[in-house]
């Protein structure tokens, strides 16, 4: 092969390469492992945590588990999606391309918007580009009126995009009674920053877990120029009015768990849709239905004037590879279900919650605000009462949620957000109740 | 009937009331959705999803996905993209629950065999680019870029330098511009020598205190070895600015050379190139970041950890923060440190040298054909110039459409920019001679007939499923959705 | 090159010394051949096993694969075959290491859960025939029926007879008598009647006390129930004959009908046909057995127990033996049994009346052009007479290989051996009416071109990888392996 | 859809079904579950075995664990092989029917024979059919002489069939000092039943793990007018001479491990590869090489005269169904495998076996027999010591192999039949090592 590539041998290939800055010693990593070696190393790694098949987890925050059908494994599986690249010679991607298109069909459908695009990273980088695109959509405006309710995860990473965009925060508190966000304050923010703000942004379900009632938010924004960026969990909508309907401009969120498995938090699926007017400010990847040059249906990527390949650095975005192959699986997941199947499944979690409410209500243990939850909410522990609760969730082999003072200032140090699935049975529930009543109950 | 099938959607399938999922057990008493949701909050039109049975929506994606080409089907020689055999244990061990069952928000003593593989892949990743820490979280390449523009910048900001520029190649992936846009700096082009190498001269003549960064992609995008890269650093360094390597092309540098010692400051990795996890139609990918101790402390958080033996998490208070909503594409980083332990030292050794040779090699068997604007030898990839087809009045993306007929892949074309009519090739190292040989002869067959029979060629597909397909009226007609 | 690619083997791929594997590791001392086995042992020349990489070898499987039709691509109306959907979740849930990796011969007390799932499924599979013992050991159906018919033996001499012949109607399957033959016995025809059902007088007039069994398909093997079973059944057992039922056809009965109940002495069941375990090409399948009690006994060991929440096995003596080399296809049984599951008594009832509503529906949407010989309504399939092609000088064969050209498989053809030009169609309970409706046009499309454009047919297929294959030349050459 | 089908409702269409003979109840099974519940049942099932990932294993007997690389099940698992049914269309069937081909080579390849079938249920009853071919080959003999150290499962199964059959058994003890078969004792068999003889029958490695010496006895067989029917292990195959180089004329056997799990023994791949002389004596299914109507290279199933769907009574074997998806399994492996790798793990498995027997020498503990073995040995343990043995194992989670008496008449109480394969580590080995030298070491 050395002839036929005009060199003598290797050497000659790299010579572009100074003499003294190649490598002159074999890589210190561990030796070379056979495939039984190394798949035994990494069980014993898989092994050394301890899963959610392991303990019975009420761990919510938008990273939620369901029940996860085998026809998605089975679809995903398939090395002609998992091994495929971005489809840009359409006549030999169609695979990809119309599975896309579907996905693309669906998200807008759930949210109830009239566009989607072909995925983002997570569901905090979705809620970024969100709001660089709320940027571009109010013509360049960095002032964002966004509410203290939503996800703290989520938050913090748009705040470390915030520093290099110039974006400011004017911060929506939320009422002390029902856990939305404060209406007044919204006011205040929107009358002091006249001109000023890109987007006002709400998250549905919020992190207390309650759906916020979206009514008369778009025209609040639109008045005020800007755009309603709502983040929202798509299981929610299966059965909740959805952003869509209240004129939301912008909708992004996480669709990990529907077809996903929690995995850490990644990969996840974090989704964007919008109205059609704003198609040219949209962020990354979006596939279009054509015709080939018979007339025959096809599809392909389209709308690329926005993307960083043709546009640079006037880019709506420098998304290039998105989350593709976990578009497959929320496809076939939701394929799978349909209305009736997705409307079962969020009624069930919303169920389950309920089924816990009601059970922690005999031990007083209230919901610590009075919102309409959807599968999490936060309940007042008595004070004092966190590490008695913990050491008995301990021994049970359960993580009870998350200590909501751990995520977000100005809660009291003893609420406990809860999230529910169709994963867990009655005796999971009963038990989670019996802890939280008698570790957790007023003493 | 199968034309007649091409392109029907799963929304024009199906009948009311059917799904692919049995109803779930109500162990618990049902409340009902007007005990659960107040009127207002209740959805009163359902989503328009599909309603088939599990059979129907599995023969669906099923026929959907035969209609891709696709790694385990034959050649595809995408430039840059470094498409190469994604070995099959690695998905397995990704779907070992001990890794997808962890929620992100566990308390890290549940997690530590995930904490302990993340660590030792920075770590891994560390020796292999010779940088000095890294992190796992961005989660592609852009993502990466991204993160390590504002690790730049954090570090700026932290010497009391608010610097505002970055300075690019015009060989560039769109990607490092437009992330340098969101990072909030301004770009300034860096012109390209007559040997496709960056022109130092002009670098320098941009190099100033206002610079930031200079990002450069080594090997570079036409396939070289940018030769004078310490100088380069110098030169930058000289100025404060620091030098990012794009690391797309890494696959021909393992076990050759490392960035770290050729002077680079930072760099992003794709795990989804170089370390072969797989493209999945466009992701998941993973764009882990590796830089010099100077800029470790401004890394995203949080930080695993490793004391006494335990694994934990920190957020240091310098930190950019996080850019991800957990700890990144996670199940990426379980394929690549698989196939870290599988290669081994000797084995990633072989990673370069073969990629290096393959190109070469299939350079060699084509130039009669086409050729490259910038002389050889080349890294791992070549880009030929397409320019002579317009002879016959063809573009190279005719030539590509007439490559798929063939059952390979089309090359990356038009890019990188500095190239007219650019074709860029990248064989990899894992396919055989016996491949890129068949693929020679496929190129020149094409090319034979693009100058003896140029309408084949500006026709084609003609073997596929679909004849070439309107990206203008796509473009005009803006059909996003199904129009139910 | 796709089409030149076409048949080429892995061993016309690769190259010496290439290995899709890594080496093992020795972590203890390496004799060496030569000192753990004498010369004369010592293998001279290697196996000539394929060359090849991962990677090559998996693109291999992969494009092959992609030669196939399955039910997972389109509608495969095989009659007698019963080519339902096989859900997705039997496929994760019989590779559980917990079932995957057991032995057959580790104590009971470490594979409690493997008994008790047989156990169960051997009760569910009573449940559903009516019988009252059952035997998951036999591999396959016609493993069954040999089992069976060794069963009904040994009942016989238990009772100090030996009886030497097996009633078979001249409808039945090939496998029907080979079992019979294999299982000792010698084989007599019994003939069917104009209604193709059995004709009972000629049963009677075979039947005599040298008759060990009447062996019948139910419903029958051109898709109708067998009316006069019960006078069947009784004019057998006066001469102290057993009745055996193929259960192939079972499909058609679950939830309306119990063999048992029918009857019937003894029964195979196809886990593969009925309770979609999946056909694999060509299997693994699981061929249980059900008897009524005075059969029992007989059953081949091990059986297994419970007693006292405790499972195990038993070796009767009475029984004939063991017919396999452990328990049979266990894996197959954990299909079976989750589809059990997921179905309930709701779900099996269902299965039968839609199996039965598509045969019909189906013959409805087609009989104006071939027609069956024998009148319907039919149970889960019918059975088509092809001979009206011979009109265009066409056969079924001729008509089955154009059904390819439009992504459908072909019917079962040319069985059962009494209807002339025999097309089998058996569309099953999991197609949908939408599936039906597109076959029934398709199949309409091609009688028309029989009749208007023979050629077109004669000639088929056309629109597939390959045309019509030679397989006289394939029976003349006899290449049965790869000629090196 | 009942107007179509020509009647007005269900029942019309079950007319033919005397209606007291139908069903009036609903079957008694458990209530219809969903998919996520019957996997919890079925995980619950599956956690109530102790698979070999949970113990140390060294049970063999032909059902031997080794490493199967992922890439095999990534095969299998694609529906395209999955769900076909077998190939009788070849035009719609060519990657079934090509597989089959490259199967059947590469098994005649390993037991360097010219011919194989598409498969067999599994090892014994390959045997079984091997036996019914010798009859045939034969002209209708019925004696078999048969080597006693043939596995007694196997033989077990035979005996099953050879009531029916009317087959005779002449047993060939085997030779107190190596295990091999008694060739003093064969020669008598032979000379007693000189005409009556089909086949004679043995098998390498035989029930011991010891491989036979196979010289001459073709010749011998052949003179007595039988044919020579080997059982023989294929992994032994890729470094031991196969049977083919001594001129059998039969070889049967059982390829689980080689790419297929051992699952409770099923499903398992019966193989039988035999001279091309002997093509209308085998059973079951074959695959041959042949071209379409344009001459592109082509396959089909062939010689189907020998077939129970042509031949009825007459036909070789009932086999219809067999293991189409082990064959897949089985030729993923060799062809990752190739002749390297497939040697490679054969000398792992004959190593580790020295390993422990070097191991086991310094507490005096034997192997029962001087033979040479391949993968698998029986060992003697004092006497008496069993029950302690026993003992020890079960704390240690570990299953050291099997008790020979169990499974044949005359070999000593304590005799241990042990196992080794690549998937046993050092210290594994080490640990059946200490515990037998220790609990089974002379008092
Ligand atoms: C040179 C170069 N840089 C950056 C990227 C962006 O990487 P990603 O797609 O992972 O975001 C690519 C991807 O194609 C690339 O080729
Ligand atoms: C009516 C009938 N009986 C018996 C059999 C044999 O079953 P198996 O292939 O499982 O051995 C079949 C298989 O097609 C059949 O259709």
């Amino acid at each position: 092969m050395f002839a036929v590539a005009g060199v003598s041998k290797f050497e000659d290939l790299v010579e572009a390469i100074p003499a003294h800055l190649r490598l002159a010693r074999p890589l210190d990593l561990p030796h070379s492992q056979s495939e039984m070696a190394l798949s035994r190393e990494l069980r014993h790694l898989a092994e050394k945590n301890r899963g959610m098949s392991e303990l019975t987890s009420f761990l919510g925050l938008g990273w939620t588990k369901h029940f996860i059908p085998a026809a998605v494994d089975s679809i995903v599986s398939r090395s002609e999606f998992t091994t495929a690249y971005t489809p840009y010679q359409a006549e030999a991607s169609q695979g990809s391309l119309q599975q896309i298109f579907e996905y693309q069909t669906m998200v807008a459908e759930i949210t109830g918007m009239e566009i989607s695009n072909a995925s983002l990273y997570d569901g905090a980088t979705s809620l970024v580009e969100g709001m660089i695109m709320a940027t571009a959509c109010s013509k360049g405006r960095k002032g964002f009126a966004i509410a203290s309710n939503v996800n703290p995860r989520w938050r913090e990473v748009a705040q470390t995009y915030a520093g290099s965009n110039g974006w400011t925060f004017h911060d929506v508190g939320w009422e002390a009674g029902t856990g939305a966000r404060d209406r007044a304050a919204l006011a205040k923010v929107l009358a002091g920053h006249a001109g000023k703000l890109a987007a006002v942004v709400v998250q549905t379900p919020n992190v207390f877990g309650l759906l916020e009632d979206l009514s008369g938010l778009a025209d609040l924004a639109h008045q005020a120029g800007a755009v309603l960026l709502v983040a929202a969990d798509p299981l929610a909508c299966a059965i909740a009015e959805p952003p869509g309907s209240f004129g939301a401009d912008i909708v992004v969120g996480e669709m990990l768990g529907l077809g996903i498995p929690t995995s850490l938090g990644g990969p996840g699926l974090g989704y964007l849709t919008t109205k059609k007017a704003h198609l040219r400010q949209m962020p990354g990847r979006v596939v279009g239905r054509t015709v080939d040059a018979e007339g025959t249906r096809a599809y392909c990527l389209t709308a690329q004037t926005r993307e960083q390949h043709i546009r640079r650095e006037k880019a709506t975005s420098n998304i290039c590879s998105n989350q593709g192959l976990m578009t497959v699986a929320a496809s076939v997941y939701l394929a799978l279900q349909g209305p009736q199947g997705l409307a079962e499944v969020a009624e069930q979690c919303a169920s389950r919650l309920a089924y816990v409410r009601d059970g922690l209500q005999g031990a007083k243990i209230r919901p610590l605000f009075s919102g309409t939850p959807f599968q999490e909410e936060a309940f007042q522990l008595p004070p004092g009462s966190r590490a008695r609760v913990e050491a008995a969730c301990k021994t049970a082999r359960l993580l009870p949620g998350i200590w909501l003072s751990d995520l977000l200032p100005g809660v009291p140090t003893e609420s406990l957000l809860v999230c529910t699935s169709e994963t867990h049975s009655r005796q999971d529930l009963d038990l989670l109740v019996s802890i939280l009543s008698s570790a957790g109950g007023a003493a | 009937m199968p034309k007649d099938d091409m392109g029907r959607t799963m929304f024009e399938r199906g009948r009311p009331g059917q799904r692919g999922t049995g109803a779930l057990e109500w162990d618990i008493p049902r409340p009902g959705l007007a005990a659960l949701f107040p009127d207002k909050f209740r959805r009163k039109k359902a989503p328009r999803l599909p309603e088939l049975s599990e059979g129907e929506v599995v023969r669906h994606f099923v026929n959907l996905s035969t209609k891709n080409h696709h790694i385990d089907k034959g050649f595809y020689p995408l430039g840059s993209c470094t498409m190469k055999y994604n070995p099959k244990v690695h998905e397995t061990l990704a779907r070992l629950p001990g890794f997808t069952t962890l929620h992100p928000m566990q308390p890290a003593e549940t997690v530590q065999g995930a904490l302990e593989l993340m660590w030792r892949l920075e770590r891994m990743l560390g020796e292999i680019s010779g940088m000095q820490a890294v992190s796992l979280q961005p989660a592609a390449g852009a993502h990466g870029e991204l993160t390590a523009l504002l690790v730049v910048r954090a570090w700026h900001l932290s010497r009391g330098e608010d610097r505002k520029k970055v300075l690019i190649p015009d060989s560039a992936h769109g990607t490092n511009p437009a992330s340098a846009a969101i990072a909030g700096f301004d770009c300034v082009t860096v012109k390209s020598g007559a040997d496709g190498r960056v022109d130092v001269d002009d670098l320098k003549s941009k190099l100033s205190s206002d610079v930031a960064a200079f990002m450069i992609t080594n090997p570079n995008t036409v396939g070289l070895f940018e030769t004078r890269v310490e100088e380069i650093c110098a030169a930058c360094h000289s100025v404060g600015a620091q030098v990012y390597m794009d690391g797309a092309n890494l696959n021909a540098l393992v076990g050759i050379a490392r960035p770290g010692d050729l002077g680079f400051d930072v760099m992003h990795f794709n795990l989804h190139k170089t370390f072969t996890t797989p493209h999945g139609g466009g992701g998941p990918g993973c764009g882990p970041i590796g830089v010099k101790s100077h800029l470790a402390p401004f890394l995203p958080s949080p930080r695993v950890t490793h004391h006494d033996g335990a694994y934990g998490l920190d957020r240091p208070s310098t930190s950019i923060g996080p850019v991800h909503g957990a700890f990144g594409n996670f199940l990426m980083m379980v394929r690549a440190y698989a196939y870290v332990l599988a290669m081994g030292p000797e084995g990633m050794a072989d990673i370069g040298h073969t990629a290096v040779l393959n190109a070469n090699y299939l350079y060699g068997k084509i130039k009669g054909s086409l050729q490259t604007k910038y002389a050889g030898p080349y890294m791992h990839e070549f880009v030929l110039d397409g320019s002579p087809l317009k002879k016959t009045d063809l573009h190279t993306s005719d030539f590509a459409k007439r490559l798929l007929d063939y059952g390979v892949y089309a090359p990356t074309i038009y890019f990188p920019l500095i190239v007219p009519e650019a074709m860029m090739i990248e064989p990899t190292e894992t396919e055989s001679k016996a491949t890129l040989d068949e693929f020679a002869e496929i190129f020149l067959e094409v090319w034979r007939q693009s100058r003896e029979e140029p309408d084949t060629v500006r026709t084609a597909p003609h073997n596929l499923l679909l004849r070439r397909v309107d990206d203008v009226k796509a473009a005009k007609d803006l059909v996003l959705t199904h129009p139910f």
